[in-house]
Formats: structure tokens, C-alpha cells, sequence
């Protein structure tokens, strides 16, 4: 288990390649505040996004225990200074790809934690009406695509998202997320090429947590590094210490720059550890609890108040309102989920076609 | 090959293609041609020969040899307000592909509770008989017809060759096109279409009141030589070719049995659960007591297609077999 | 669960299976297991949980999420002598590896004219039931069943987890095990067998003689609760457990139709194109003149599995169902 | 269509790796014999072996257009210094798997011109019993083992043999032949991963012809640098000029050493080029003549015998001799091909299963 210890941001070695597209190490500097946003509000923002998915996930523990919440149920919880620093730099008119582990891609997303849960009750208010379950969360309005149950099986949707947008003259990025456990997968390798032989506007973040389910990332890879074996595609690719939002943040918002500047897809390995069970139904017994330990002494929220209060900002009260927002933001979902309709059995065969009555 | 885009004097199946195909890539710049070797190779089959220069590598898009990128690439970009038409060389290939097929094309609409239609086209060539042995001979689309939400299509004519991609292209939802690989050679004229092209009904290619022989695909041409054969013999054989697979036409297949009361499917797949076993059981179901003798099934033999001509022969459906079973149906 | 090797006298599903894994790697040195997460995880539903720690990471082999490189490699191991039992985790990923099963395992023993059969078992797990949503609770077992060259099993009893292994395993060819999902928690006491253990036959799990309830794996539980509720009614149902979907056994099909003249086939599967359209085409086959009703069929409907429970439930048969087919048939 | 060059033997640059895991350099000196069989003698085996590639499938050509084989068939005329280098390095304990452009492959094995032509015949007395055609050459006594139809097919199968003769504590190799189209499936990166990372006695032989059917290799890769791709994995990866059957053996050699020595998977990348079309199908309209006919001008045989009339060896002779025994051998294999028996259909289903007739 060697390689299950809390890695440093560190330089990817790269193979050598074409010279505008080589990889260059990321250091975790104090992220450049978009303009105008002043550095103190931008951090309480990160701070606030990665807080509503901790709490919105504690809130599905109980609710999945209380049997409310049923299927496979998939946690973020340590990983959220991923999707939330990721989703900084992305606009409204990105795309993004998630996996079955995607609370915290949709909410970050902005997908309302009330059309979350409800999703998750299985109710006609839920973000797909009730038919995708924590796994299948998507938003057409807000380009979130979901929401994939096969491991990879997001990749080459990402990428002919990707060639749609560049087709159509759009100038966006589509971003998908997926594991180191997706990396062996045949599709990762696929879609990796066609991305870089066709240079599309794409970004690969992938959450490298360590472990696919109970099987650590010495067993799963050859060659564990995953940035540079991503390298070898021609592509720039970074690892990035994915338990600091704003270190995520600033490489996320260097790897977008490059691919709205036309170099190809960029692939951002972030570090990062998941300090629950891999699902609902894991015991969890492939680990050791002293690493876990480890991990969730970088817990990200402590991270960057830390690094607030460090820095003389106020963070105690911030975190006093931040926590009472969320709180009732999560109490209010949990009643409206409650509250909201089923669908009827009748309505079974909708949505198997848009054209004809069922399938 | 014309240019004119409509009615030709006298044209092939694989031209009929090809200009179905140029017509969709003229009319509407969200549609795009993809796959292996569908540019400067000119199509596996020869299908798209001459579109990469008309159109260019943007739009006639080689790919490398990732079924799966590739076809997932397509559904991501119809996600996205394309029109993507996507080849897969053969369907034996398809099986690298189907997981994106079945789990993310068919699926997304429903599971995103009707916020993703995936208005994508795959087309693929099928079937065996020209000996090229195990790996190369499937016939898989009745597995594709077991997939709900998505349509299946098995043009058997020169006329749906032409036809049936427009209203394909049209469709929300995932189209898949099975071309047998037989029929690219078919020769003759090109009728324009007597009624609007549907993608809902099965056609009559013959009519006739003793037996219903009921086929698709490259089988077509096999049963109609069984009728003529029957007919020569004083048995006036009815063909239906099912043309859609998905949604099967049970209407169409119904009213024929009632007019016959005895039926022969004939199915190029493996007989144990090819699409004639479902063919079969929707006649049990819907035709039960208009049935005067047990549905009889001419299909593969339960083998992987050898190489050996005699012995390929002997693995396929042949004429004399859909003679012989309907003698077994009518006796 | 005990260590003994055969009988014990209450267990689970799930530890029935593990028993004759453990039986099989103590027994014969060419077995191994082999898939995602079956060492240091215990198995995704913990059926090889601890067997690691008994066999050691050689014989007990975690994989890295490559579907089709395993199983091909389980197949190339095979071929080379040795005895591996792959487990895929669920049939939903097997499409991954389906090329590697069709194209090679299914294959190579035809194609090289006798000389390399592929002694390999697959497990996985299959169906729906769980709100496991439209990725998660496909039922493709009737897929395939259409392969020629591989067996496919679907034990549904404890008995079945436990002793249809070894069988397996002393098949030179190709198997495929369905394990679905609702059994693993399955408990009961296990008995001897009380006839020698065989994969050629389907079993009468309920004598009786008014019609028959013809099923499989997760839902023989179902067919069992409607029983009950139709003897209760006074319809005395027969409920025939395929326990193997291919080769299919004709004969016991035929003889209970024989008897009871009415049939209900129940398959979790989508109902077009499923097991249970080929299981009604040989019924309409061999069985036609017996035949007093038509054959019922109680199928998935047609919809990706939803979500939502209320829905989930509607999608899939229910004993419920199973009865008010049963009534339709005999009324 | 820059990187259909003839490319020259380089060496590959490899990305960093653990120390016996190194990429090395290889050039092409002349080859070192095998102990005890002079220099000369080895080069006239060697030539004899290539001729006999080269003659057979002319051959083929004929009898294609007489009709007399039907299906798919794929020429190797061209690549022939590859199959019989690497065969040189192989025992007849070791694995072999291979494509559908596998003539080479086969008779290099030593599977008898007789034999292969039957099946191509589709005659009992062919090696597959006139089941598998010329896509599907099969001899398990020479632990051939075929003849795949899909691309990169065969690359898991060869890991798995390989896996077995570890596990049952053999020294052999498995040798699995593929093209640089196949390396583009994701097939061969779940493969190469498996391989490496269970350290697999497995040499991966890909043939890179600059060509995928009429898809250029730039057309295929983002990176077309294949050995340096397949480094990434962690395994000794080189590139050898696959016009020069010994320079080919020789790197062979020093890979199987590696394999045998324990070190794991070793990546030959064979740069060599197909002077036919894909298949008989193929009306070849996506190369340039001239640099068909550039590649010519490097074609093995001649570039071999020229070596030994450099070196002084009689060669003419040698030739006459080697041509007129080939030649009564593919005579002898077509006669006895056009007489040899058909299956009868009533065994049509025999094989499909060993336990059980049919299905
Ligand atoms: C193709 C496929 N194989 C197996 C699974 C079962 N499975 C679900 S998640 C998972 C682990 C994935 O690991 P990784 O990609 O690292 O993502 P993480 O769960 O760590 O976020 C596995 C094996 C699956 N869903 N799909
Ligand atoms: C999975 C799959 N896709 C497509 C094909 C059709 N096809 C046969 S050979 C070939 C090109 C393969 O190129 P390469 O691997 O470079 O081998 P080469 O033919 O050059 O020896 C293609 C596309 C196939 N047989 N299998
Ligand atoms: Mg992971
Ligand atoms: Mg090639």
C-alpha cells in the first residue's frame, strides 16, 4: 500500500512532446481571485460550496439509514475541494460529465440541493424526475450530463460533447470527471487519443482517490502515475493536490485557459481521498483506518479555514452564517422531498422515447 | 450514381445509400458521417466513396479504431444538437460498442427523466454468406431489438436504402441501420416512394393467402425465391418484410397470419433467441386461434459460421429450407 | 458458514457459493478466481469474502477495471490448461467483455476445427430489484443463452449455488453462471443432492397440473408465491425452474405443457426479444396441439429500469402479475 | 501523410521508470547466430523462411483470383523479416497469437504450406479443419494459437496465456502479434496494463505498417510514437526497423531474454510496411505510389540477400536452391489442397461444443 499516503502537489514528469503541449507542474499558491470578486469573498464562496455538499451528504447518510434514500449511494465526502474548485472556472455554457460519485459535481454545479434530494426520494421534483437516483443526476439547462453507473462510461460522451461544441463554433469546454479506476478502463485510453488526435475542447479531471472500490492504485496500475502516463498522448497533464480548492481551482483555470485557446484537451490528475466507504454497502475492511486518519487530517474545509484564519479573515463568523444557511437550504430540501408527488405507475413508459409512447 | 438527390433510373443498394447519406450531409449542416475508414478508404463497403471530397474530413470524419470512443463520441455530440450518422464497419464490431448503446444511448432520456434525447444514427453492415467465417458472419440486430429506446431498422430493399435514413435522421431518439452485407450489390430501379416513407410499418413485398413468410434484411430476397418456388407448385405464398425490428409490427403480421393461418419466419441469426422466436411469440399471443399449424422458423444452424462454402451453405437459411418448411406448415 | 465442503445445515446463497468456490480451489490446482475486487474487497456482494486470506493473492486474483482484458485473459488461461472461475460483478459490465465471450471463448473451439476447447467459468451477478436505476438491473442473461458453444446457468436454490460449480468447472467448454442479485441473502438448509447434480435438466420446484409456471433464477421465488396464491384459488400450478438457459431443456418444457395444457413463462428480462419469446416459439414448436390457451408471457416492461420505487415495481414482474396472467390462461 | 516515411531504427524514448524496467536502444547489427549454427547458414534459414512468406502468398493471389480461396484475405508480402525474427527467438513451448494477416505467422511457426493452404481451401486436411479460412490458422501442437478477426482480439487471450505458464511455473513466452491500429482499441491498454502490472511473461509484438486499412497512422494516434506510449506502462519498450530480419531477431532475442529472465512484459514496436493492399478487397486509393514503391526499395528479402553478397556468402546459388524447394512445396500444397476431402455438411455441427453435439 505504498502509494495509498497522502501525496504532495508535485511536478508530472512528462515524455517529450510537440512544445506547445507539454506538461508543467502546478504549485498550490493562493488561487487569483476571478476579477472583481475580492480574495476574502471568493474563499468564503469555496468555502460555503464544499460545506454544502459535506452537510448535504451527512443529511443522505441518515435519510439512507432511515431508509428514505435507497440504491447505491456513492459519497464525496473529502473530495470536495475537487469538484468545487473545478467548477470555479467553468461557465454556464461548459459541459460537464459526472460519474455515479456526483453529489458534489451537481451541487457545485448549482443544481439546487432541493432538486438533489428530491432525486434521491425518487420523486417527480428530482432533478430526473425521480428515475435516476443518486446515481443519474442530470440538468439539461445547466449542461450537467449526468451521472453515469458504468465506471468510464462518461468519457467518450465528454468527448463528442466536446466535438459538438467545436463543430458548432462554440468556444466552451466540456469537463468530465472520473476516477483512477476509470483509467484502466479500455474507454479512458479510447477517448484520451480521439480527444488529443482531434485536438477537442476537453478537459479530463481525473479524481484520483486512491482506490477503485477496495482495490488500491498499486493493483490497479502498472505505472501509478497517472499524469504522466497521460502525457504520453501528446496532451498537457498535471497532478494537482486535489485536498486544496484553490490550488484545484488555479490548475483547473490554467488547463481552461489552454483549451479555450485552442490546444487540445487538458488532463488534470487531482489527489485526493475519499474518507467515507466507497458506497452505502462497503464495510470498508481493504483499508487502514491509520490512513484514513491521515487523509482527513488534510480535510479540505479545515485546509482552506485554516488558511483563512491564517490569514486574519473572520472565519468563525463566516462559517456560523455559512452553516446556518445550509442548514436550513438542506432542512427545506428534506421537507419538500418529503412532501413531493411520486410518479404514478401509469406514467412507467414515459421518456423511453420523446416519439412514441414506450419503447 | 446521380447527383439528382430523389428518383434515379437505375442505381444499386450501396448507392442508394451513399445518396441518402449526401442528401442528409446537403440538407442539414448538424449532420456528420463517422467511423472507421468512412473517409479516404471510402467506406468498408465502398458506402461512402467520394463524400470525404464533397464534403470534407470535418464532416466525413475518419476515426481511429475505438468502437467505443467513437460511438459514444457520436451520442455525446447528437446530446449536444448534432445529427450524427455513425458507422460501425460491421456488426461484429458493434459488441465494442454496445455497452455505450444500450447504456447510454438508449437509456439517457429516461434516466434524465425527458431531458436528453439522443438523436443519433448507427449504421452498421450484418450478416454472413460470404465466408468469412466466425468472427466476421453475426447477426445481432434482434439483440439490438431487445433494447427499448431505440428504433431498429433493417432496409431490405433499394427503396429503403434510399429512404429510410431521412425520416431515421428525424427521429428524437437512437436510429440503428442494418445493411446486409449481401444486398450492397442489389441492382435496379429506383421508384420514388409510393406513400410517404414510414419507419412504423412492415411492408407486403408479395401478397398471397396460403402461408405468411415473414422475414427482413437480407433474408428478403431468399423467401421471395421460396414463394416463386411455391407458387410453381400451386402455393400462393404472402412476404412481409418487417423492415422496422423495433417496434415490431405486430399489426402487419397479425393481419397476415389472418388471412393465412399458417406462417414461416425466416431469420438469418441463431435460431435459439433470434428475433423469430419473438416473432413467433407475439403470433402465439395476438394469433393463437387464428393459427392452423405450429410457426415454423428457418434460421442459422446453432454454430459459429464456418469458412467452408458447403458447410456456411449449410449453416444459413437457403430457399429450399423456407420451400421445405412451408410444405411442413401447409401439409 | 462452516468449512466442511458439503453439507451443513442452514446457509445462505451467497455462502453456498463461496463453499464451492473454496471446494473448487482446494480441489484442483489449475482453479482460480479471478475479477474486480473478489480478494481484498470480499467480492462486490461478499461471495469470496475471506478466500483471499485461504488462498492467496495468486489464486485469488484482484483486477484492474479492464472487463475485457480479464475475461480474455481468463479465457487465454484457459486454453493454456488451467481452470479460472471469472466473476464479472454484475451483467451490466459484461457487455464490456462480451466481445472477448462471443468472439473467443464461444468460438475458438469450432474455429480451430476440435483442437483448443476453453474450460472457463464466468460468474456474474444479475437483474434488477434493488433501485439500482437503468445501468444497474439489466437481466441479459437470455443474450446470452443465444451464443452457441457456451452453457448458461441460473442456479435459483441454494442447492443450485452449491453444487452447480463443480459441474462447471468439469465442462470443457465454456459457462456462464447467473447468479441474480435477490438470492445472494437467500437462507435455508442445505440439503444433499438427492440425484446426482446435472446441467442438462430443468427441475420441478412444484408439481401440479393445471398450468405451468415456467421461470428462472430471481424469479422463482415470484412463480413460487403465485403458486401459492392459485393453489389457494384452487389452481393447482406447476412451477418449472430452467435452472440452465442453454441448452434449453425441451423435454421437461413439453411434458409439463403436456400435463397442463396452459402455460405463463416468467422472465425478468424486457419482453421483446427475451428468454421467454424463444422458450414460447419451442412451445408453439413442439408443443402446439397441447396448447388450450395461448402461451402467457410475464416479461419486464419495456422501460430502463426507473429509479424510484413505485416505479421499479411496476417495471418488474410481480407475483401479482404472475396470477392475473395465470387467470387469463386458464379462464 | 508526414509519418508514412520509412522510418529508421531509433531508439525509443522512454518515460522514466523503475530501474530494470528501462527502455533501451536498439540499432541493427548483424545479428548474432544461435550457438552452433554458422552466420551464414542462420541468414540462408532466415531468407528460406521469408521467401517461403512471400511465395505462398503470391501464390494465394492466384488462386484468390481463380477463386479457388474465398473470404477475407490479408497479404503480409512486405513484413516478412518480422514474423520469422521474432519466430527465430521462440522454442516450441512458447505461445503464439496472432491476427488475420497471419500467413507469415503461421508457416514461420512452422504450420506446413500444406496445411495452411487446405484451410484456405476450407478442406478437412486444413490446419483448422477448414473452419477458420485464411483469418483463422490454428495448430495447438505448436501452441499457435490463431487467427483473430477482431482488432486487438487476441491481446487479452495472449495475456492469459501467458498468465497460466507463470502460474503453472513454466519459463515460456507468449508471443502476441498486433498492428498500430489495434493499439488504438482500448483492448490493448487494458492488456498492457494487466501484463505489466502482474509482471507477465508476455512479448508484444506491434506491427506497425503505418497503416490501419486506408487510416494513416497520424490519422489514428494523437502520438504516434507507439514504443514510447507503451513505456508509459512500465515496461521496456523499443523500436526496430522491421524491414531487417535480423536487426529484428535480435531485438526479439534480447526481449525474450528479458521475459525469461523475469522482467515482465517487453513492447517491440516492428516499423514495417505492407506493400498489398489491407485486403483483397482493398483498392489500396489512400497511399501514394511512390511511397509504396520507396518502401519496395527496402523490401527484406532483398535487403538480406544483399547483405550476404556484401559479406560473400554464395547467395545465388542459395537462392536457386531455396526457390526451387519452396516452389515444389506450394506446388505440392495446392495439389494436395484441390484433392483433399470436404467436410460434409452433416458435420456442420460438430466442434460447437466438445461435451455435446451442436450448440
Ligand atoms: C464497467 C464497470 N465495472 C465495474 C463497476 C463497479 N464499480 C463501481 S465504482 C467502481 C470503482 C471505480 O473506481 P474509480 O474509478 O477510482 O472511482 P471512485 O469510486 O474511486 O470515485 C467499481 C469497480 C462499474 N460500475 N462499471
Ligand atoms: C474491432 C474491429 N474493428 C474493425 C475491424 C475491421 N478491420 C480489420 S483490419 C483493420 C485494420 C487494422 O489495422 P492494424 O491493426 O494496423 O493491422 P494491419 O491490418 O495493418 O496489419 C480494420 C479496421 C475489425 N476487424 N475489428
Ligand atoms: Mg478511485
Ligand atoms: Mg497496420
Amino acid at each position: 500500500m505504498s502509494l495509498a499516503r497522502p501525496a504532495r502537489t508535485r511536478q508530472a514528469t512528462a515524455a517529450p512532446k510537440p512544445a506547445q503541449k507539454s506538461a508543467r507542474s502546478s504549485r498550490a499558491p493562493r488561487a487569483v481571485p476571478p476579477a472583481g470578486r475580492p480574495a476574502a469573498r471568493h474563499r468564503a464562496d469555496l468555502l460555503e460550496a464544499m460545506l454544502r455538499i459535506r452537510r448535504f451528504e451527512e443529511r443522505c447518510v441518515e435519510l439512507y439509514s432511515a431508509a428514505k434514500i435507497r440504491g447505491f449511494v456513492h459519497l464525496y465526502i473529502g473530495e470536495e475541494a475537487v469538484a468545487v474548485g473545478v467548477n470555479e472556472v467553468l461557465t454556464p455554457e461548459d459541459a460537464v460529465v459526472s460519474t455515479y460519485r456526483e453529489h458534489g459535481h451537481a451541487l457545485a454545479r448549482g443544481i439546487t440541493a432541493e432538486a438533489v434530494m428530491a432525486e434521491m426520494y425518487g420523486k417527480t421534483t428530482g432533478c430526473s424526475g425521480g428515475r435516476g437516483g443518486s446515481m443519474h443526476l442530470f440538468d439539461a439547462s445547466r449542461r450537467f450530463y449526468g451521472g453515469s453507473a458504468i465506471v468510464a462510461g462518461g468519457l467518450p460522451l465528454a468527448a463528442g460533447l466536446a466535438l459538438a461544441g467545436r463543430m458548432r463554433g462554440q468556444n466552451h469546454v466540456t469537463c468530465c470527471f472520473f476516477g483512477d479506476g476509470a483509467f484502466a478502463e479500455g474507454e479512458f485510453h479510447e477517448t484520451a487519443n480521439l480527444a488529443a488526435l482531434w485536438n477537442l475542447p476537453l478537459l479530463l479531471a481525473c479524481e484520483n482517490n486512491l482506490y477503485a472500490m477496495g482495490t488500491a492504485l498499486a493493483r490497479e496500475h502498472a505505472q501509478a502515475d497517472l499524469a504522466m502516463r497521460a502525457a504520453s498522448y501528446g496532451m498537457p497533464a498535471w497532478a494537482v493536490d486535489g485536498m486544496d480548492a484553490e490550488a484545484v481551482e488555479q490548475a483547473a483555470r490554467r488547463a481552461v485557459e489552454g483549451i479555450r485557446a485552442g490546444t487540445g484537451p487538458h488532463f488534470l490528475e487531482l489527489r485526493t481521498y475519499r474518507f467515507r466507504a466507497h458506497s452505502m454497502y462497503d464495510p470498508d475492511r481493504y483499508r487502514d483506518k491509520a490512513e484514513v486518519e491521515q487523509w482527513k487530517a488534510r480535510d479540505p474545509i479545515n485546509r482552506l479555514t485554516d488558511r483563512m484564519r491564517e490569514d486574519g479573515q473572520p472565519v468563525d463568523e463566516e462559517l456560523e452564517q455559512i452553516e446556518r444557511r445550509i442548514t436550513e437550504e438542506i432542512d427545506h430540501a428534506v421537507e419538500a422531498a418529503e412532501k413531493a408527488p411520486e410518479e404514478p405507475a401509469e406514467n412507467l413508459l414515459r421518456h423511453v422515447t420523446s416519439a412514441r409512447q414506450g419503447g | 450514381m446521380g447527383a439528382s438527390g430523389t428518383a434515379e433510373p437505375k442505381t444499386t443498394y450501396r448507392e442508394a445509400m451513399r445518396e441518402a447519406i449526401r442528401e442528409a450531409l446537403r440538407s442539414d449542416d448538424r449532420v456528420f458521417l463517422m467511423g472507421e475508414d468512412v473517409g479516404r478508404y471510402g467506406g468498408c463497403f465502398g458506402v461512402s466513396f467520394g463524400l470525404l471530397e464533397e464534403f470534407g474530413p470535418e464532416r466525413v470524419r475518419d476515426t481511429p479504431l475505438s468502437e467505443s470512443a467513437f460511438v459514444g463520441a457520436g451520442i455525446g455530440a447528437a446530446l449536444a444538437g448534432m445529427r450524427p450518422i455513425v458507422e460501425i464497419m460491421t456488426v461484429n464490431f458493434s459488441l465494442l460498442a454496445l455497452d455505450q448503446i444500450l447504456n447510454n444511448a438508449a437509456t439517457l432520456l429516461h434516466m434524465s427523466g425527458g431531458q436528453l434525447p439522443v438523436p443519433i444514427v448507427i449504421r452498421m453492415t450484418t450478416g454472413a454468406g460470404r465466408q468469412l467465417a466466425a468472427q466476421h458472419s453475426h447477426s445481432l440486430e434482434g439483440w439490438y431489438a431487445h433494447i427499448p429506446g431505440i428504433r431498429v431498422l433493417a432496409p431490405a430493399t433499394i427503396e429503403d436504402a434510399r429512404h429510410m435514413l431521412a425520416p431515421a435522421l428525424a427521429d428524437p431518439d437512437p436510429v440503428l441501420i442494418f445493411e446486409h452485407g449481401s444486398l450492397y450489390g442489389l441492382a435496379g430501379e429506383l421508384r420514388p416512394p409510393t406513400r410517404p416513407v414510414d419507419l412504423d410499418h412492415a411492408a407486403i413485398r408479395r401478397p398471397g393467402t396460403d402461408i405468411s413468410l415473414i422475414t427482413y434484411g437480407g433474408s428478403l430476397p431468399k423467401a421471395l425465391a421460396a414463394a416463386d418456388e411455391l407458387a410453381a407448385e400451386g402455393v400462393d405464398a404472402e412476404v412481409i418484410d418487417l423492415r422496422t425490428l423495433r417496434p415490431l409490427d405486430d399489426a402487419a403480421v397479425a393481419a397476415s397470419v389472418a388471412r393465412t393461418h399458417r406462417a414461416v419466419l425466416v431469420d438469418e441469426a441463431w435460431r435459439t433467441g433470434s428475433l423469430a422466436a419473438e416473432v413467433s411469440a407475439r403470433i402465439a399471443e395476438r394469433s393463437f386461434y387464428e393459427l392452423d399449424a405450429p410457426v415454423e422458423r428457418v434460421c442459422s444452424a446453432e454454430v459459429p459460421i464456418p469458412y467452408a462454402r458447403r458447410l456456411e451453405e449449410a449453416a444459413l437459411p437457403q430457399s429450399a429450407d423456407i420451400v421445405a418448411a412451408a410444405h411442413r406448415a401447409v401439409d
